[in-house]
């Protein structure tokens, strides 16, 4: 079976890997690249647990095909904290214990981010909607909205009254 | 498996034509790629038709919408006007799983794995929507709700694959709606759904009311008799429990897993209830907004 | 003598009441004086048990002591979650 | 969030308070190591051949042709087992991973192969040939009892079952206090209904997986995610009849257990393969696979009698419990007859409770397993009852509440207990008298749990920069590392950062239990406190020694050794870290070590609060408000303690509204995935309002209690007493899906 050669941004990286045309991206962030932080909980798209940025839209990545990304930027968990600071999302999680087992908690993360930078303030509603594809089966939700929530207050103030 | 990734409509015309085994179009995977992974499908060859020309964009044609067949409904959502054009049709498109989901899932991709729980086949079929359709011996045009045949099955013939979706162009005081019942309310697969598309007069008179029921049979329902029961009249209790009862009996649904016969049935005439008096008060806004 | 409480299930292997009494200071010389005195117990003493002393629920310690006038409870061992 | 805590309990000044995780970073930025994220050289990829028949005979196994496809490296079936070690032919734990002579459920394995990668492997699989005759099967309840049933398993019955019942009934029990008859008589309402309850799944995130490497030699290392890697051990070197210290066992980060990761599905098979291939091996399961063939819970069908008098004393009880747990024997169903009335102090009650095999995978531990079945059916008639005299269903369980001094339904009288300071917190709550609208419903439920000890082993190093390391041996399923070091720190008296907790292989420590039974808190906790206490002799000892002083002339407080009085002398006192910076100078190294087997658990009490409103036209009912009251003891990290209360109640509201093992009439399982096994999502939920309350526990130093189960047992008849007041209908059966609900209204109409 001959492989694919695939070119890719992961995490403002520019890599490269070979693929079999099977191989999900999931698989090669995990396997070939050793970017564990991206988890498999399903493997259909049912749990979130494997959410990544792709081309700045959030996917499942056990959903897309390793081959499809060449010349895609993707944005993983392992991205996240610029350098040693963590993102604001990531500082709240961890006031608010918004995590009590923590395999879901890169991709609720990263989906918290993809909402975050498309709405300044959400509602409640809105948040619980948006993660509604990232199943938590520890917490009940209720600390993960809440961290969520006061991230978003952060952010706004972080960047000043004038945004949002 | 072999994976292509074509630059023109005519390559991909010309792999899909020549292949001898299973193949799949990929658009947004959200189907495929479950079935590849469960087994229920080991294609030879996989058609990602994301590179050919124009098909990620939407542009506004003679009064209506041209959806790309690879659009996804974050995509579709977020383009400006089009969710208060065809608000049903956003709102059933939005529906499809999850936020992740939608970064990915499309209207072509919805229609063709021709699950008879696909959200968007009642709301496009309701606005007689129009799937234009590439293949060996060139262009095609079809309705929306010919293309399922059979849970799993769908109409297109060796070598095809859709291009776009037309969402033709509305009389002045018509809008749509699409309402469907999960246990959860997220990342579930319909049990019933409505759709509904309705004309009014200025004088809110009906002109035209079209009701499409999902997940009721193995295809679509496009609900009849309803027209001539209310064309030229005003909406009231009385036409909607009319209605209610006749969407209940056209169904044709199973027992299983989701839901069982009776509750599609029941709920069917429930939503179409709701999903009218919901398109209604949408046109009636029209109206008021025009006069004011 | 220790009056130990027996569970609803084994009275009709032992003697037929809600108690029995048998001889012992610890956990051990009881467990191992019910099992002497009612051989039809041994199968659940097997299978595992646990002891209530005065409220507290002991699943082995062999050594913890029982007073003459201690509530002593026969209960299965438990386990999961 | 409210705390209550009762003015008697003891100042604390790290306990209690609620700091940052100490693993928390790992898990926010992606680095944590979770039990699929270890890589080994050389490594190969194990997959299972499931048969998807709910009872069959297997014939033969022809695994000539996968054998040849290349990259495959080994193959095993049940026979290696039996080369390995003979007895292996009477080990359930095995034979439940990898079936023997029959196939016992829908996904029951057969053989397993390790190959180079996991496509190889998995094209291997479709190359064994299997010939098996299909068997007739039972999955459900009533049907297994009758005689005449298809037999799941013969010989399995022990010495007690009752006369009249097919040989699928193999377990029996009774409990109770008290003359049954006498009491119903007194009554002036007796109320009896039959309960069912679907098999739910754990539902962790993280499906079982491991990685296993055996060497030439005998000796092997396991890295997996568990609930207790100690019990691994025991169960696998047991089957490869290895000596416990040749087999390593690793914990990786756990991603949710809940009971379902408390045994092995797969460690024995990836050990297996590694062994006869030579290469490490690496088996991560399916999500189908999670839910096909790890261990769900029982599913029931409970008759429930209760007699009431007018005012609202209860006069008598008596519940009737069977239970099926799948092909193998289980003890839940004795955990379930212990707790049903366990809320309730009566003078006459009585339960009984059956185990039933049935042709369905083997049920697991599930957050207080046994309980939340039993009490659902208690808590429904006792609503029932409150209806029937129109009585405030709070007002009536605090008037029959279990107290100190309660001989208890299972027999051992209650020492310090929460449950009515428990109910009175709900009564006094807003949320209990806040206006209902039309088709609203509020429902309320006790709950209970009894709390597990057990062994345990910490061991507590003083490092010579003044630092303190605590090694334990129980995997932390939810944030304990942080309570230990909180404990650790409160009780040498040093502050949090000085701490750092880690979680030991099984050759650095002593036998730990798994982590259940919520014992982690309260006995990794004791043997913490204990172990500093060792390590405090130690360090007055030494700081003795510097002032040339008598030992006993040195007491410990707050962090520094100080002269005991005035006849001692008057230095100055000596801090942690003064002393471990010449710890080698004044005799070596400082630790403390304890080990246990903890006993004196607390039981634990909830009571829970739902508003629930159900739309009349489609039976869907969604939940408005919830609140949680729970008797936690001592909460020494309170964020964690809410974080149990409330996921254990979402857990308890997908059990109660829409989760359920489906089977078809081909005994196949309809739902083995995340979209038609639906658990909560953040959209179907409101904020879980959790009130602590700090009843301490006479049993633990710091009057820790266990929290981490009861939070399941509730919902279930909260629920169903919502939905039953918001609808007029009682409704008897979960899970209160749309169809069924919508059914019920139906009729009445």
């Amino acid at each position: 079976m001959k492989k694919l050669h695939v070119n890719v941004s992961i995490n403002n990286d520019d890599l490269e890997f070979l693929c079999n045309p099977e191989d999900t991206l999931l698989d090669v962030l995990r396997n070939d690249l050793n970017l564990t932080g991206t988890k498999e909980g399903c493997s259909t798209g049912d749990c979130g647990a494997c959410s990544v940025i792709l081309d700045k839209k959030l996917v499942c990545s056990c959903l897309v095909l390793a081959a499809e990304v060449d010349g895609s930027s993707i944005d993983t968990i392992e991205g996240m904290a610029e350098e040693n600071k963590l993102h604001v999302l990531q500082e709240k999680f961890l006031e608010h214990a918004a995590l009590q087992c923590g395999i879901c908690t890169p991709g609720i993360l990263i989906a918290a981010k993809a909402l975050l930078e498309k709405n300044q303030n959400p509602t409640e509603k809105e948040v619980r909607y948006w993660l509604a594809g990232n199943l938590c089966r520890c917490t009940g939700y209720d600390k993960i909205i809440r961290a969520v929530l006061d991230a978003a207050r952060e952010m706004r103030k972080d960047h000043g009254p004038n945004y949002s | 498996m072999i994976f292509v990734k074509p630059n023109t409509e005519k390559e991909a015309v010309y792999l899909l034509n020549n292949s001898n085994g299973i193949s799949r179009i990929l658009g947004g995977g959200t189907d495929v790629l479950v079935q590849m992974r469960s087994g229920i499908i080991e294609p030879e060859l996989i058609v990602d038709i994301k590179n050919i020309p124009g098909i990620r964009e939407i542009n506004e044609i003679n009064g209506g919408y041209e959806i790309g067949a690879a659009v996804s409904g974050s995509e579709f959502n977020n383009y400006p006007g089009l969710k208060e054009f065809a608000p049903g049709i956003a709102e059933a498109f939005d529906l499809i799983g999850s936020s992740q989901i939608q970064g990915r899932c499309t209207l072509a991709g919805n229609i063709c794995n021709a699950s008879p729980a696909a959200d968007t086949a009642p709301a496009l079929s309701v606005s007689k929507c129009i799937v234009k359709i590439v293949g060996p011996n060139g262009f095609r045009e079809d309705l929306v709700s010919n293309i399922p045949i059979s849970p799993g099955k769908n109409s297109l013939k060796k070598g095809e694959f859709i291009k776009s979706i037309i969402i033709p162009k509305r009389p002045p005081y018509s809008s749509d709606s699409y309402i469907r019942f999960t246990p959860r309310s997220e990342m579930d697969i319909a049990v019933v759904s409505a759709a509904c598309f309705i004309t009014l007069d200025q004088n809110k008179l009906i002109k035209e009311l079209n009701i499409s029921l999902g997940a009721v049979a193995p295809i679509v329902v496009n609900v009849t008799g309803i027209n001539e029961l209310v064309i030229n009249n005003n909406l009231n209790d009385d036409l909607l429990s009319q209605i209610s009862i006749i969407c209940s009996s056209s169904c044709d649904p199973i027992d299983d897993k989701r839901g069982t016969i009776e509750f599609r049935s029941h709920v069917a005439g429930v939503l179409a209830k709701r999903a009218i008096i919901l398109a209604h008060s949408r046109a009636g806004d029209k109206i008021e907004k025009i006069a004011r | 003598m220790v009056k130990v409480k027996i569970w609803g299930s084994l009275k009709n292997l032992a003697d037929g009441s809600d108690y029995i009494l048998v001889t012992g200071s610890n956990f051990k010389e009881v467990v191992d004086n019910i099992s002497m005195k009612y051989p039809g117990l041994k199968p659940q003493i097997k299978r595992g048990i646990s002891l209530a002393i005065d409220g507290k629920i002991y699943k082995e310690s062999w050594f913890t002591p029982i007073d003459k006038d201690s509530e002593v409870v026969l209960m299965p061992y438990m386990q999961g979650g | 969030m409210d705390q209550i805590t009762p003015k008697a309990v003891k100042e604390f000044k790290i306990v209690g308070t609620r700091p940052l995780r100490p693993d928390g970073i790992d898990k926010v930025t992606g680095k944590a190591m979770y039990g699929a994220d270890l890589y080994a050289p050389n490594m190969l990829y194990g997959c299972l051949l499931r048969i998807n028949e709910p009872h069959a005979f297997i014939e033969s196994i022809n695994i000539s042709n996968a054998e040849k496809l290349p990259g495959v490296k080994s193959i095993i079936t049940f026979k290696d087992f039996l080369k390995i070690n003979p007895d292996n032919k009477n080990n359930p734990i095995l034979e439940n991973c990898i079936a023997n002579e029959k196939v016992l459920y829908d996904g029951h394995a057969i053989a397993a192969i390790a190959a180079v990668d996991l496509n190889t492997a998995k094209k291997a699989l479709k190359l064994i040939k299997v010939k098996y005759k299909k068997l007739p099967f039972v999955i459900n309840i009533e049907e297994a009892m009758k005689t005449g049933a298809p037999i799941v398993s013969v010989g399995k019955k022990n010495e007690n079952i009752p006369d009249g019942y097919s040989d699928n009934v193999i377990q029996y029990c009774s409990f109770g206090n008290g003359n049954l008859e006498d009491g119903f008589k007194t009554a002036d309402k007796l109320i009896k209904r039959t309960f069912k309850t679907p098999s739910v799944h754990q539902g962790y995130i993280e499906p079982h997986a491991c990685l296993a490497s055996m060497s030439n030699d005998g000796k092997a290392d396991l890295w997996c995610c568990t609930q207790g890697h100690f019990n691994v051990r025991s169960i696998c070197s047991n089957i490869f009849k290895m000596d416990n210290s040749q087999l390593k066992v690793t914990a990786s980060e756990i991603g949710g257990g809940f009971g379902g990761k408390t045994t092995v599905f797969i460690e024995p098979i990836a050990l297996a393969l590694s062994q006869k291939s030579g290469h490490p091996v690496k088996i991560v399961m399916s999500r189908e696979e999670v839910f096909k063939a790890t261990g769900p819970t029982v599913s029931s069908l409970v008759d429930v009698e209760i007699g009431m008098k007018k005012s609202g004393k209860i006069t008598a009880a008596k519940a009737i419990i069977r239970y099926e747990g799948g092909a193998f024997p289980n003890e839940t169903y004795e955990l379930g007859a212990q707790s049903a009335f366990a809320s309730y102090d009566l003078d006459a009650v009585k339960t009984e409770a059956f185990n039933v095999l049935t042709n369905r995978p083997t049920q697991a531990a599930y957050r207080a397993p046994g309980a939340p079945q039993s009490i659902y059916a208690v808590e429904s008639v006792i609503d029932e009852l409150c209806q029937h005299f129109n009585l405030d269903p709070l007002y009536v369980r605090i008037l029959n509440a279990a107290k100190k001094g309660t001989k208890s339904s299972y027999g051992p009288t209650f020492d310090d207990i929460g449950l009515k300071a428990t109910l009175e917190a709900a009564k006094d709550h807003p949320h209990y008298n806040a206006p209902l609208k039309e088709n609203q419903g509020r429902g309320i439920s006790c709950g209970f749990w009894f709390n597990f000890g057990g062994n345990t082993c910490v061991s507590l190093n003083i490092n010579f920069d003044g630092t303190v390391g605590v090694v334990e041996g129980n995997p932390d399923i939810g944030g304990s590392r942080s309570s230990i070091s909180q404990m650790a720190a409160e009780e040498l008296g040093i502050s949090l950062d000085k701490v750092k907790t880690v979680i030991a292989d099984t050759n650095s420590l002593g036998h730990n239990d798994v982590t259940d039974g919520s014992r982690v808190t309260f006995s990794v906790g004791l043997a913490t406190i204990k172990a500093a206490k060792l390590a405090k002799k130690e360090l007055c000892k030494r700081a003795a020694k510097l002032w040339g002083i008598d030992e006993d002339a040195v007491i410990w407080k707050e962090g520094y050794a100080h002269p005991a009085g005035a006849n001692a002398g008057n230095q100055e006192p000596l801090s942690l870290e003064d002393i471990a910076k010449v710890s080698s100078q004044t005799g070596g190294p400082i630790s403390g070590h304890y080990e246990v087997n903890a006993e004196g658990a607390g039981v634990s009490f909830g009571v829970h609060l739902v508003d629930i409103e159900t739309d009349m036209e489609t039976g869907h009912s969604k939940i408005l408000r919830y609140t949680v009251f729970q008797d936690a003891g001592k909460a020494i990290h309170p964020s964690y303690v809410e974080g149990q209360m409330q996921g254990g109640s979402v857990q308890g509201i997908g059990w109660a509204l829409n989760e359920e093992y489906i089977y078809n009439h081909d005994g196949k399982l309809q739902n083995p995935g995340f979209l038609d096994y639906r658990i909560p999502v953040a959209s179907d939920l409101p904020m879980i309002d959790p009130v602590i309350l700090e009843i301490p526990n006479p049993g633990h130093p710091y009057g820790v209690r266990g929290v981490g189960e009861t939070s399941i047992v509730p919902p279930l008849a909260a629920i169903n007493n919502a939905v039953s007041r918001a609808t007029g209908i009682r409704f008897t059966e979960l899970p209160l899906s749309p169809p069924r609900v919508l059914k019920a209204i139906l009729n009445k109409q």
